[in-house]
Parts: structure tokens; sequence; C-alpha cells
């Protein structure tokens, strides 16, 4: 029987094969690819096998650290097995990009990828404090090497920044971790079961803020932008798609469940940033002069709103926000690789220099179109459907927050209409000529193409996604909703 | 039966599909023929299925099947449910009857356009759009619906991508559509946090125990997205600029179908609207002053689409006039009459402009009378009925809607009467104007040049496109006849069942009477515009220049509406987005942390380094003072 | 008079400053190693002092050890100055300083 | 007659055959002039392997004490033997292809046993007669060694600076014990305890002794501010002495520095405690801001790891059994991590002929797209440094964290985390540099003298690291084992 252990453990194996035997570029690639292809497969076989009111599966339990009490206990949850889904699809699309790319030592790449997917596959099956933590900080360093090595060309600021921060915050929750974990009665142990409701407003706090700026929540979205901007399309991709949402799947999946009392309690901060970032960010995003910038300060907006749904402690919330995750990361990973793959064909991404690519470019006017609507939640769209329940529960919860948080749309399809239609119509960019291939082929075309058809899936039966995730979802959020007295 | 209606609801999801997919390899015509066949089918479905629906008893006319469960949360769930009833049926009529013409029709106008499949995609998506919203038995997939048509909209408005002008509109007329979605979904959260449930049977299970004031705001809520999607005030400066789109898109959706969406709601949701009689005499003063408004601004328009574009505004606040007095067939009625003349109307106006190489202002026409007779005359019947002349369809209709405010006889009846004689005046007189000088008058030096040898080309226009006209024609002649008062009564009837607490049906008294008014008023704006605009005179140039200046020049900005937007919203959002991205969002969270704590940081580093000198004496120094500060913290602490 | 203890550390800790001011202040390696010796050597009279105050000779044995490392210390330290002068290095420590920062 | 002290040969074997192989090895090659590297190769990992041998046949046995009770052979004393004989081989390893074994691999062997021999006499040693005698034993060696490039002037100015500021160190050390002496009567640590547990006399000498004995420790620690000798001495030396004191020296300090606190001084905590948290304060953020603005990798770990001896003062600070199992496992760990660090460097060194330069982040760039192995080797050991999971640093600084914030000293880990932060920023520097792509690398290296041996050390250091990072269950369970021996007097 195959346990989401493999899927950790397959992708990490394959990228330190990959960093020490040496592999010709072809190789290396289609090693990676199969490797990532096998992780999806694996993902498969588990949605398939997946029973929705079943709990954990496909999980493991054996001791690890036993003087400390840290086991190795990894199961997956409608929550987790929506994660793990994504983090599969984009990263082997991440590689499928990386090599149409031809990236320069793309052994290294692909490796430090794979090796992302497995600590992310880590953090989002994790059921051990020890285990989410080492995949949690894991991540970063293998991120951090690729956007210092295949960044652009503010790479090093981006690097000082995304140090400055997330380092910061990660090591914090450690420490709570580690309280947590050392103070548990009857010796070290930390189960995340068994931690539940021990930890303090301090380490509530330390926990929290790590989460806030990973994922990240206003005001600690500095080093987005630059991170985003500046990575490789591939890796913004996956930094954006999945790793952020770390920061979301660990407000819904460990910090609310953990300190119910304290979610409860500070509920309101949360949504109060929720709100004040899903604004900030969209307001921000439809001035940006390029693409990419338009991209990021969207998914700061939606980081925002999906924290605000898991704040929002009920059922409606949480599976809107596991949802929004699952429908976020689909939309901006194709976009950055969009974005990026028009700034690495045209050799720029600012706004003045594009424009007017639909014209006889019909795939690519399609694709983008199609991504664009999605990000900006067209009704009908799986986006809508996961925004829809955010927003009901959010309204639910108090009048004037769903009437605050509506207005989001209209920013929303503000800044997505204005990135339409900068890419696409209006007067063709000086540079748009030098465009070769002139529309998206094969190579690039077949990395978005399981994106979109996933969105596209998703809009058509959203329900197959919410009956598999609402009973894992609500369960997490319940006692902290108990709490909240609601 | 449904089964039916799945068909026509699926088939033109079907055309999208086969359109996108096969794409270049459709030659232009064909793609063209095969969305407008699709369409026929889709209209001989639903056409059938109303006839099933008509040999039900009468009472037994409301149908509700659940397709698959949609979107799931905790107790809340949203089905692709069905809904086909009486006012269903009528929809579907309209959408896929008129559909199927404008599809005809656009094969012949975008005949020459290399992105003519695309055209025919999008529209095969409007009107899958469309009925979606129209069969849907919940709210969030009207909702759905509802957002899906904005996109084709978008879509189709800007579909020449390269007009900057178009784009504009287009993104107008979806950011405006936002703003209506956005108050359309508050209104749904209002309801589900009420009742627990979004769909209509729910809904309307439930009205009666909301109380008044909850049951306003939803209803203010819904009205909301009522009033974006049908252009009305005061969300409703999008319509205009939408005419940037093909005219056979300004026909579709921004005549006949899509911008009557909100009369539908409203029609759709009286079950609810009833406990909210305020909302329903706002609804009423919102098409009131609707009517007047745009019927005035229509009359110093100087592009012929737009000028259709406000007749179409004015037209549809006297729908919404109609629904707000509980007279909610007068509405759907005047919707279904409107479709005709109004589509005629825009498919006329596109093969004249077609004949005049894209030309669109009436000033740069004239005399074209002689030139395009069969567009001429079915035009004229298209102006006659939008001028509610009996017994064109539009007066019977609009009469109907008038003579309901006559009949409640309240204050806001008798403004509704008041208010819809004036704006028939209004209607005589800019449709006439337009009439006069497109096809009267002496020809503009732009149009002698061009028309004889366009005519000479292609005639009139290309029987596809003609075709559609004619059979335009006939139906806004003839569908008044549905409902003449005192002799047939199919309109009421039929609609009746859809309101179970029934409706405002004025008596066959009233209804001569206003007919008697609506023609005679409707007969002296045409005299006025005769007056000022059939022959060469100076009279509309003093207006213009003389004591009206201002008034003039008021109506020519439209009354300020897109100035007082722009100051606003738009132009304070823009300078804040900037001022935020640019001045606030870089030095306080981006650069702060990268110059403050890093250059600070390393700037401690450099200077503490400094005694790191290498002179080893240097070195023993550090050491020495280091016991001494040790030793004496030690004595003082210790003591 | 008998001298006492206080007397005894009094001046080894002058020896001890001493020391400590020569190896501050002179830049020759050979002072320098010389000061090292003062100051050890005030390690062993304090040494000494206390062991005559304390009782038992383990301070005594103590300063014993001290010296014959002492002289190690020393040997290795000229060992090293021969070294450096081998390599033709400029015997003044303040020009010692290519490793820094 | 006099009564000489009882000596159970048993317990001090691993020093005993750690002397005895360095004279047989300076006799050989007496006899056997040419064969100066294999000999030293032979018969220095002999020793080395014997002596582990008896200190593992004795690991688990109950402490023995010996030499006038001046000498306790418990696991705690076993561990550092074992680790810094382990280190002792690797360097052997890693000096394989150096041209100064060829020429006088027997001094540098012999004076690496006798290093060895007296940093096992410091951890063993209950009295500060025992401890001078083996920190002096093992100092003398040290200067030796670091002066051992000859070519370079550098080695012999660090060597000089190391020899200066050393003895210093000691002296202050001993006129410390001295005056602890004076005031307790007696250079046992269960002696200076038990007078200072009765309230002893003079509590003016006391804190004098207690300040300088402080000092000398900190000093040999290498913690700030008496931590001037660290960058120069490290970056002077040759490169493997360098990673044999980053690992062993500091390991040995640390022991030597639990044992005087909490065995001989537990009742004067009120006194060294806030000592010793100022001093880890400064010492971790000093430290590494220092690191930062180093361009040359040799110095930056070197300022790395005067932060590093900051934070294992956290452990001694909150003690207790957590703390100071985190503090061995830490340190022992640590050896190995900054082993393999130095191990690299040193391959890189030779990579590029020394002459042409150090090894700057300048000249390192792309350079680990030559060596993959040892390339990703360095970005193993610098994440250790840094903390990372899946290491063994990640172990070590979790539980000393978790020790931190459990006996409520949350502020000195917080700092810990700063430091770690600004540590991350000139790690990821040398890893960028290592695979910069905008240089090209040359790919075809020439045959580097010795890279079987270099590559073997740092492939076992690479093991360690991993090892604890990734199965720590059994490393945590030695240094629990070992740290358990420190907290007699309590």
């Amino acid at each position: 029987m195959i346990t989401v252990s493999w899927l950790i453990a397959v992708p990490a194996v394959a990228a330190v094969l990959l960093l020490l035997l040496p592999f010709g570029r072809q190789a290396a690639g289609y090693l990676a690819l199969l490797v990532s292809l096998a992780v999806a497969g694996g993902v498969i076989g588990f949605i398939y096998r997946f029973e929705p009111l079943g709990g954990d599966q496909f999980g493991d339990n054996i001791a690890w650290i036993e003087s400390l009490g840290v086991r190795w206990h990894v199961g997956v949850n409608g929550v987790s097995l929506a994660m793990i889904s994504i983090t599969a699809l984009i990263t082997a699309c991440a590689i499928g990009y990386g090599m149409w790319a031809g990236r320069d030592r793309s052994h290294a790449s692909f490796a430090l990828i794979l090796l992302t997917e497995a600590f992310l596959i880590m953090v989002f099956s994790a059921r051990d404090l020890v285990v989410f933590y080492v995949g949690f900080e894991g991540m970063l360093i293998p991120l951090l090497v690729l956007l210092a090595a295949w960044g652009g060309a503010g790479r090093k600021a981006a690097v000082v920044q995304v140090i400055a921060y997330t380092a910061l915050g990660t090591l914090l929750m450690l420490l709570a971790i580690a309280y947590l974990g050392f103070t548990a009665p009857g010796g070290p142990n930390f189960s995340m079961a068994d931690a539940v409701g021990r930890g303090n407003d301090w380490v509530f706090a330390a926990f929290a803020l790590a989460l806030v700026i990973k994922s990240p929540l206003f005001p600690f979205h500095g080093w987005v932008l630059p991170a985003y901007r500046e990575s490789s399309p591939e890796v913004a991709a996956v930094l954006s798609g999945v790793a952020s949402k770390a920061g979301g799947f660990a407000f819904l999946a460990v910090l609310v469940p953990l300190f119910p009392a304290q979610a409860a309690t500070y509920a309101w901060v949360f949504i109060a940033l929720g709100t004040i970032g899903f604004l900030y960010g969209a307001f921000l995003a439809f001035r940006q002069s390029d693409g990419r910038s338009v991209i990021a300060y969207s998914s700061i907006a939606q980081m925002s709103f999906i924290i605000l749904g898991v704040f929002l402690l009920d059922s409606r919330g949480a599976t809107g926000a596991t949802f929004q995750m699952v429908n976020h990361a689909l939309v901006s990973a194709a976009l950055f690789l969009l974005a990026g793959w028009l700034e690495t064909q045209a050799g720029s991404g600012s706004f003045k220099h594009l424009g007017g690519l639909a014209r006889s470019r019909p795939v690519l006017a399609t694709v983008a179109l199609i991504l664009g609507m999605a990000a900006l939640a067209v009704p009908g769209s799986s986006v809508f459907a996961s925004e829809f329940l955010i927003m009901l529960g959010a309204f639910e919860h108090s009048w004037w927050l769903g009437s605050i948080v509506a207005i989001g749309i209209v920013f929303a399809a503000m800044y997505m209409l204005r990135w339409i239609s900068a890419v696409l119509h209006e007067r063709e960019g000086d540079l748009v000529g030098s465009l070769n291939p002139p529309d998206l082929r094969r190579g690039a075309l077949l990395c978005l193409l399981p994106l979109v058809l996933c969105l596209i899936g998703l809009s058509i039966a959203p329900a197959q996604f919410t009956d598999r995730v609402d009973a894992a979802a609500t369960a997490l959020v319940s006692s902290a909703a108990k709490e909240a007295g609601r | 039966m449904t089964q039916l209606v799945w068909i026509t609801l699926a088939l033109p999801l079907i055309g999208v599909v086969l359109l996108s997919i096969l794409g270049m390899k459709l030659p232009a015509k064909g793609a063209g023929w095969l969305a407008s066949l699709i369409m026929l089918a889709a209209f001989l479905c639903a056409a059938v299925a109303t006839i099933m629906l008509a040999s039900r008893p009468e009472g037994d006319r409301q149908v509700v099947e659940v397709a698959w469960v949609w979107l799931t949360a905790g107790d809340f769930s949203v089905g692709l449910d069905l809904w086909f009833d009486e006012l269903t049926a009528v929809m579907l009529l309209v959408i896929t009857g008129i559909g199927f013409l404008i599809h005809v029709y656009s094969i012949g106008y975008m005949k020459d356009d290399p992105q003519s499949r695309r055209f025919m995609a999008y529209l095969n998506l409007f009107v899958f759009s469309m009925l979606v919203l129209v069969v849907s038995a919940n709210l969030v997939l009207l909702l759905v619906g509802w957002g899906l048509v904005g996109l084709s909209s978008y879509l189709l408005i800007g579909f020449w991508h390269n007009k900057p002008k178009a784009i504009k509109a287009a993104k107008k007329a979806f950011i405006m559509n936002a703003i209506g979605d956005v108050g359309l979904a508050l209104g749904i959260f209002l309801l589900f946090v009420d009742l627990g449930t979004v769909t209509y049977s729910g809904i309307f299970a439930g009205a009666s125990e909301l109380s008044e004031t909850q049951a306003s705001i939803a209803c203010l809520l819904l009205l909301v997205g009522a009033v974006a999607k049908s252009a009305q005030l005061p969300l409703h400066t999008w319509l205009p600029d939408a005419m940037e789109g093909p005219t056979p898109i300004s026909a579709l959706i921004h005549a006949a179908t899509m911008v009557t969406a909100g009369v539908y709601l409203i029609a759709r949701m009286n079950p609810l609207f009833v406990h909210a009689p305020l909302v329903l005499d706002l609804i009423v003063i919102i098409g009131v002053v609707g009517l007047l408004m745009s019927g005035l601004i229509a009359i110093v328009q100087t592009d012929i689409k737009r000028i259709i574009a406000f007749s179409t505004m004015s037209q549809i606040a006297y729908m919404f006039v109609g629904v707000g007095l509980m007279a909610y067939w007068t509405g759907i009625f005047h919707l279904f009459t409107h479709a005709f003349f109004k589509a005629l109307l825009f498919l006329g106006a596109g093969l004249v402009i077609h004949a005049l190489h894209g030309e669109q202002d009436i000033r740069n026409m004239g005399g074209l009378r002689k030139q395009l007779p069969k567009v001429y005359f079915c035009m004229m019947i298209g102006a006659l009925a939008l001028s509610g002349i009996f017994p064109f369809s539009g007066g019977f209709s609009k009469d109907a809607i008038l003579a309901s405010g006559l009949h409640v006889d309240s204050p806001i009846g008798w403004i509704a009467y008041i208010g819809g004689l004036l704006g028939a005046l209004l209607t005589g007189i800019y449709t006439f104007r337009l009439m006069f000088m497109v096809f009267h008058r002496r020809p503009s030096p732009y149009a002698e040049k061009v028309i004889p040898a366009s005519v000479a080309h292609h005639g009139e226009g290309p029987s596809s496109m003609l075709w559609p006209v004619y059979i335009l024609a006939v139906g806004a002649a003839v569908t008044g006849f549905l409902q003449i008062p005192g002799v047939t009564h199919l309109a009421f009837s039929w609609l009746d069942p859809i309101a179970p607490d029934g409706m405002v049906e004025a008596t066959v008294g009233q209804d001569w009477l206003t007919t008697l008014f609506g023609t005679l008023i409707g007969l002296i704006g045409i005299a006025i515009a005769y007056h000022l605009y059939a022959r060469e005179s100076d009279a509309p140039e003093r207006i213009r220049l003389g004591r009206g200046r201002l008034f003039q020049h008021a109506l020519e900005r439209r009354l300020y509406w897109d100035d007082l937007y722009s100051w606003a919203f738009e132009r304070p959002a823009m300078w804040a987005s900037a001022f935020l991205s640019r001045d606030i969002d870089r030095t306080a969270f981006r650069w702060a942390p990268l110059d403050g704590l890093g250059q600070l940081t390393a700037f401690f580093g450099r200077s503490f380094t400094v005694i790191e000198n290498g002179i080893v004496r240097m070195y023993a120094l550090v050491l020495a003072l280091g016991i001494g500060a040790l030793i004496l913290f030690l004595l003082v602490r210790g003591g | 008079m008998t001298v006492g203890l206080p007397l005894f550390l009094a001046i080894s800790a002058i020896l001890f400053s001493i020391g400590l001011v020569g190896v501050l202040l002179r830049r020759s390696p050979l002072t320098i190693l010389l000061s090292l010796e003062v100051m050890l050597n005030s390690v062993n009279l304090t040494l000494v002092a206390f062991s005559r105050e304390v009782g038992g000779s383990d301070g005594q044995i103590f300063a014993l050890i001290v010296m014959g490392i002492a002289a190690a210390e020393v040997v290795v330290g000229l060992g090293l100055v021969v070294a450096m002068t081998r390599r033709e290095m400029v015997l003044d420590t303040d020009e010692l300083r290519t490793l820094n920062g | 007659m006099i009564q000489g002290p009882s000596v159970d040969w048993f317990a001090i074997a691993p020093e005993v055959a750690l002397i005895v192989g360095a004279f047989v090895l300076l006799l050989a090659a007496a006899f056997a002039r040419g064969h100066e590297r294999a000999l030293s190769l032979i018969l220095g990992l002999g020793t080395l392997i014997v002596s582990v041998g008896f200190s593992v046949a004795a690991w688990g046995d109950a402490p023995v004490v010996t030499m006038a009770d001046a000498f306790r052979v418990d696991d705690l004393t076993e561990l550092v033997r074992i680790t810094v004989a382990a280190l002792a081989a690797l360097v052997l390893l890693l000096s394989v292809g150096w041209n100064r074994l060829r020429e006088q691999g027997s001094e540098f062997t012999a004076l690496l046993l006798l290093t060895c021999a007296g940093m096992g006499v410091v951890a063993g040693s209950t009295s500060f007669v025992t401890l001078f005698v083996g920190l002096e034993l093992f100092s003398l060696s040290l200067y030796v060694l670091v002066a051992f490039d000859g070519k370079s002037r550098a080695s012999l100015e660090a060597s000089f600076k190391y020899l200066v500021l050393g003895t210093l160190g000691s002296i202050v050390l001993v006129y410390g014990a001295a005056f602890l002496y004076g005031a307790t009567g007696s250079f046992m640590y269960d002696g200076i305890a038990a007078s200072l547990a009765e309230g002893g006399s003079g509590e003016a000498v006391v804190t004098l002794g207690t300040a300088l004995v402080l000092v000398g420790l900190l000093f040999k620690v290498g913690v700030m501010p008496f931590h001037m000798w660290v960058p120069d001495v490290y970056e002077g030396a040759p490169t493997q002495i360098t990673g044999f004191m980053a690992g062993a020296t500091k390991l040995v300090a640390f022991v030597a520095l639990a044992r005087i606190l909490l065995d001989a001084l537990p009742a004067v905590e009120h006194l060294w405690s806030p000592v010793l948290i100022i001093v880890a304060i400064v010492t971790i953020i000093g430290g590494n801001i220092a690191a930062l603005v180093q361009t040359n990798v040799k110095r930056m770990i070197a300022w790395s790891s005067v932060g590093a001896a900051g934070y294992a003062l956290i452990g001694i600070i909150v003690h207790g059994d957590l703390g100071l199992r985190g503090l061995v496992f830490y340190l022992a760990t640590y050896a190995f991590t900054a082993f393999g660090a130095f191990a690299v460097i040193a391959l890189f060194e030779r990579d590029q002929s020394r002459a042409k330069g150090y090894a700057t982040l300048d000249g390192m760039r792309a350079w680990g797209f030559s060596r993959p192995f040892a390339g990703m080797a360095m970005v193993v050991f610098l994440l250790a440094f840094a903390g990372f999971p899946p290491t063994a640093g990640f172990i070590g600084k979790f539980v000393i964290s978790g020790a931190a914030v459990t006996n409520d000293y949350v502020y000195l880990a917080v700092v810990g985390v700063i430091g770690s932060v600004i540590g991350l920023a000139y790690y990821l520097r040398v890893i960028v540099a290592l695979y910069d792509r905008s240089r090209k690398s040359d790919v075809g290296l020439p045959a580097t003298p010795g890279l079987g041996g270099a590559s073997l050390a740092i492939l076992l250091c690479l093991a360690v690291v991993l090892l604890g990072g990734i199965l720590p269950s059994l490393g945590l369970d030695w240094a629990g084992q070992a740290a358990s021996f420190l907290t007699v007097a309590k």
C-alpha cells in the first residue's frame, strides 16, 4: 500500500540523485518529469481511494526521535489531499516548463523543485509538529536557492527580503513548537493531536507570525513582490501556487485546531488583516505596470481572503478557504507561467511593450482569457464557487463584513480586466513583433493545459471537490468555533 | 418536456465547444451556419417544450428538476436546478428565437471579418449564458448566468479588440455589472441567512415569514443587480458606450435579451417583492425618471446606435414601471414586443451602417429612403412600434403598462401614468428624428458619395441580413395582438400563474383610454420631429445655440453621469492606488526591511570589525578591558 | 613584622599589571614573551602565597607545574620568532596584520 | 617514601596510547626517512584507532576517578575523546595530499596526537591542576600546528597571535584558580563546591576568582568579547587544523566550562549566570553580524563559529537535562559540521593551488559545478550551521531552544533566532556563489592530490551531519548519557 511517505521520499531521493549524478540536460529533465508524474499518479490513486469521512488516511506513524517524543506521523485528510494534489500537479507543470525553457544547470534546478515538492507534501500531510516544521522550513532553502541562482536581475535584493521575513517567521515558529512539545505532560511529545489547547497567547502569536509572513498577510507582504517578480516563471508558479499555500493551509489545519481558544479570541485580528489585505492587494494590483506585479498583488489579496475564510471558523469559511487555495494555486501558477513565458519571449513583461497579443494568436488569447476570467471569479467558475462560499460565510459572520469583502469582486474585475486588455488588446506593443514562436506552442502549452483543464473541471463540478473536503475542513475549525460560541 | 429544455440549454454550449475546437478548420461561412443551425434547433426545442407546457392544465405548469449538486458546504448546497414555467418559456422563446435570427444576420454582417468564427462562438456562449440565467431554479445559478452574460457581453463589446474605445467600453460594462453582481450576491447571502435556502421555491415559501425590513433590504440588493444589468439609473452609463460592439450584439444583448434580465429578475422574484412595497415604488420611480431622462438624452444624440441605445434604456424603464406596479405581465409583455421591434431597429441600423461603410453619425446620412426602401419600410414598422402607435406591437404593451398605473390609482400610479405619457412624447420625437434624418431630408455629401456604389455593389444587403429583418418586422407589427384589450387575453392569462399573489390588470376601458392618449401623444411627438427634422430647418440649431444651450449641453454630456463617476470614483481610486503602490507600499513594506535591517546590520558588522584590525596588542587590550568590565560587573552585582 | 597575605597579593597584582602593560605597549615579540613570563610569575607568587595561607602543598605544586609549562611556552614562542626571522618577517607585532577584519 | 598517587591505567589508556603513539612515531621517523607520509598515516591512524578502541570499550561503564581524584573518566570524557580522535583521523585523511605531510608528517602527526591527549585530559579533569596541564598540552601543540603551513606567513602570524593571546588566557585562568584556591583551599572542583556551599569566606576573593576563571574559559571557548583571536587564527592556520580547532577545541573548552561552572561553582550561579546571558546575547548577534560582512569564506565561518559558541552557551545557562543534552549533541555534531565545511574549503584551496588565492566568495564562484559532491556537501554543512532541517544542526538548535523556552529563557531563544536569520543571509551568499551561473566553471579541474582522502573525510562528516539530522535518536541518547555526568555536584 502506497502511503504518503512514499510521495515524500520519491521526489526527495530523486532530487539527491539529480544533484549528485552527472545527468545530461535531457536525461535530467525526463527523470525529473517522470518522478513528478509518478507523484501525481500516486496522488490520483489517493483521490480515487479517498474516503471523505474516513479521517486521516494513507498515513504512517512510526517512532522517529524517541528521546524527544518525535514521531514520523503523516496522514491525509480531505484538506491535505487537496493541497497535495495541487502540489503534485503544479510541480509537474513547473518541471515541464523548466524543460521547455531550457534552464541551464537544469539538473540542479529540477532537483531543487523536486525537493520543494517533497517538503511541501510533508507540510501538507504532517501530523507531528516537528515533521511539519521540517517541511515548512525545509522548503525555504531550495526555493531560496532557486531564486538566488536562477532569478532575474534584482534577485539579490529579493533574497534578502525573503530571508528577512520568512526565516524570522519560521524560526519563531520553531520556538513555539519547542514549547508545545517539551512541556507536554508525560515527557516530550510533538503530536499535533496532543498539543491541542496547550499553548498560551505568546506561543500562538509566534506560531501565527510565521504563517502570517508565509502566506503572506498584510502588513508582512513586503517580500512577495520581489520574490515573485525575480524568480524564474516555474519557480514563481511553485512559490505562489503552492509554497504560499503552506501558510494558508497551516492556519486552517494546524494553528486553528491547535489553539482553539486563541483562534476564537483573536479571530477578529485575522479577519481584519485579511479584509485589509484583500482590499489593499487588489487595490494596488490595478496600477502595476507589469504582469507579474499584478499577479503578485492579486496573490496577496487572494491569500488574505483565504485566511479571512479560515478565521470565519465555520464550515463555509473553511471549505471555501480550502477550495479557494486550490483554485488560486491553479490560477496563479498558470498565470505566472504565462506571464513568464511572455516575458521570456518578448524580453520584457512591462505593459508598455506588450499589448495587442490577441491578434492572430488564438491559443494564447484563449488561455489568457480563461485564466483572467477565472482570476476575477466570473460566476460559474470554480473560483467563483469558492469565493462565494467564503463571502457567504463572511456575510453569515456579520453582514457588514460580507458587504466590505464583496467589494473585492469589483476590484478583482478591475485589475484583471486591465491585465487582459494590457496584454491582449488595444495597440500592439513594440516588442510583440519579436515574439518567436508567435503563439503558445506545444511545449509551453502542454505545461499550462493541465492547470487550465483542472480549473474547467472544477468549475463544472465543484461539489466533487467540496464533498471530499467539507468534512475535514469543518472538523478542523469545529473546536475553535465552539470556543467562539458558534 | 424538461429533456427538451435541457437540450435547449446544451445546444449552444455544444456550439461553443465545437466552434472553439474546430476553429480555423471550419470555413468562415460554415461556422456561421453551424452556429445558426444550432440556434434554430434550440429554438425548435424551446418551442416544442413551450407547446407541451401549454398543453398542461393551468396551475400545473411549474416544473422543477435537479440535474446535479453543483456546490456544497455544510448545510449549504446549490444544484444545477431547472425551473420551467410560463415565464421561463417566454424567455426561452425570445432568447432562442431572436437569437437565431441574429445569428443568421451575423453571417452576413461579419462575412468580411477574419475573426467571424470567434464571433460566432461568443454568440453561442452568450445564448448559453442567458439560457442558464432564465432556466435556473435557484438564485446562485441565476447569478452564474448573470455573470456569464456579463462575460459574453464583455467579450462581444470588445470584440474588435484593437479599438481602444471598444475595449474601454467593454471594461466599463463589465465593472458596472460587477457592481450589480455584488448587489445580487449580497441579496442572495441575506436571503440565505434569513431563510436558509437559495432555491426559488424555498424563498417563495418563506417570503411571507420575512419582516418588511428584511424583505425590503433583500429586494433592494436584488434591485442593485437588476439596475446594473438593465442599465437603469444609476448604473446605466455603460450601455451607450457598449454600442462600440458589432451591431448584431447591440441588437441581441443590448436590446432584446440581456439588458432585460433585470425585468425578468424582478418578475421572477415577485413573491418576494410583494413583501417590499417600498422597493416596488422605488422601482417605479427609477423607471419613470429613467425613461424621461434617457428619452431626453436620446433627442440630442447623433450616433444612430446610441440613439437606439438610449431608447432601449427608456423602454426598459417602462418595463420597470410595469413590474414596479405589480403588473408583472405588462413588463414581460413589453419585454417580448420590445425584443422584436428593438432588434429590428438595430438590425436595420446595421444595414444602414453597412451600406454607408461603417458611418454611424446620422448627420452624415439622409435621404436613404430611395436607395434602401426595404430597410426603410421595415424600420418604419419598428419606429412606429417603438413610438407606441396603435396598432403596432409596442403600443399594446406600453399602454398596458400605463393603464396599470391608471388602474392602481395611487400617487405612484399617477406618476407612472403621467411620466409614461410624457415619455411617449419624447419617444415619438427621438424615434422619428432618427427616421427623418436618416431616410428623409436631403442626402448628406457623404451619403451621396458612398451610397450609390454600395447599393450597386450588393443591393440593400445580403439576404442573410435582410430576411431576419423581415421576420422581425412582421413580429414588431403583430405581436401586440396577443393582448388586444377586450379581444385577446393571451399575455395576461399565460403569465398570470407566475405571481401567486396576483397581478394588476387594468380594465378594458382604462386600456383603451390609454391607447388613445398614447397614440395621440406619440403622433404629436412625430409631428414635432417632422417639424424640426424632416426638412431643412435651422430650428434645431437655434435651440442648440439659443436659450436651451445649457440644457442641450447637459444632455449631450448625458447629464454628467460619466463625469460624476469619473471624478467621484475612478480618478481618486487611480490616484490612491498609484500613491499607495509607489510611495507607501515600497517604502513602508518593501524597502524598509531591506534597507533598514539589511544595511543596518551590515553597517554594524563593518563598524565593529574595525577593532579586529590584526594588531595583537589591540586584541590583548580588548581582552584586558573585557576582564576589567567583567570584574567590575561582578563586584557591583555580587556586592 | 611578618609579611602578610595582602602584601603578597598586592605585589603579585603589581607584577601582573606590569606584565599586562608590557604586552599592551611593547611591539617586539621577544619583549611580549618576556612580559608573559612576568605575568606567569605573578600567578606563581599568588599561588605560593595562598598555599602558605591555606596550608598544604597543593599551591606550591601547582606553581611548579606552571613554571614547567611556562618554559615550554617560551620554547614554542622563541621557535616561532626564529621561524619568522627565517621568513624575513619584520619583528614588530604591529606589522603582523595581514589577518584582520 | 613519598606515596605516589594511585593510577587506574585502563581509565587513562586512551591518553597513554596517544602519547606513546606520538613518541613511537617520532622515533620511527628518525629511522625511516622518506616515508614520512605513509608512516604518519599508518601510525597516526593506528594510534587513533587504538585510542578510540579503549574509549569505546569503556563506554557505559561506571565513572572512574583516578590520578588523585583529579581526573574522572565518565561517558562525557569518553564522548569527547572519541569525537576528538575521530576529528584527528579526519585531519589525517584530509592531509593525504598535503605536501607538508610528505616533508614533516611525523612531527605534524605526533603533535596532533598530543593535542588529542591534552584534550582528553581537559575533558576529564576535575581539578584546576589537571585542567591546566591538559589545556597547555593541547594549546602548545596547537600553536605549532597552526604555524605548520611553512610557506605561509599568515600561518606564522596566526600562530604567534594564538600563542600570545592563548597564554594570556591561560594566565588569567590560573590566576583565577589561585584566588579560588585561596578562598576555598582546594583546586578540586568538588572541594571548591563544598567549601562555597558552606558559605565560604572572602566574598570578594571568590568573586574575583570566579571572574578570572570565567574569562579564561570564555577565552578558550572564543565568545565575545574574548573572541579576538578566533578569526585571525582560524584564517591563518592550515585549513584542516582550522577545522580541527573549530570542532575539537570548542567541544573540549565547553566541556571544561560546563564542568567547572556546574561542578565547582554552582553556589555562585547568581554571579556567572547573568554574565553568560549577556555574553551569549552579544556573541550570537555580534558573531553573525561580523560574519555577514566577510568576503573570505574561511573567515566568515570562523566568525560564524563565534556565533555558534554563543548559542551553545544557552545550553549551559539553562542547564537541566534538556539543555545539557542539547549542548553536548549540538557541540559534538557541530564539530563534524565545522570540520566538514573547512574540509571543503581545504579542497577548494588545493584545487586553486593556494597561491592563487584564498577561498573568497568571488573565487569560489561556480566552483560547486565542477565539484558537485563537495559543493552539495558544503550546502549541507552551511544549512547545518544555520540550523535547517534535516541536518544535525537543526536538532541541536531545536533541543537547546526547547530547553530555553521551557525554562523561561524565551528571550535567549529569540536572540538565537535573530542570529540564525542573519546567519542564513551569509550562508546563502556562499551557496549562491558556489552555484553562480554567470561565470563559466572550469569543469575539467586537474587531478588534485589527495582528492580521495579529502572526499572520504567530507563524506564522513556529511554522514554524521545528515544522520544526526534524519535519525538523531541514537546520537541524542549518547549525548543524554554523556550529559548526565555534568550534574554530579547538584
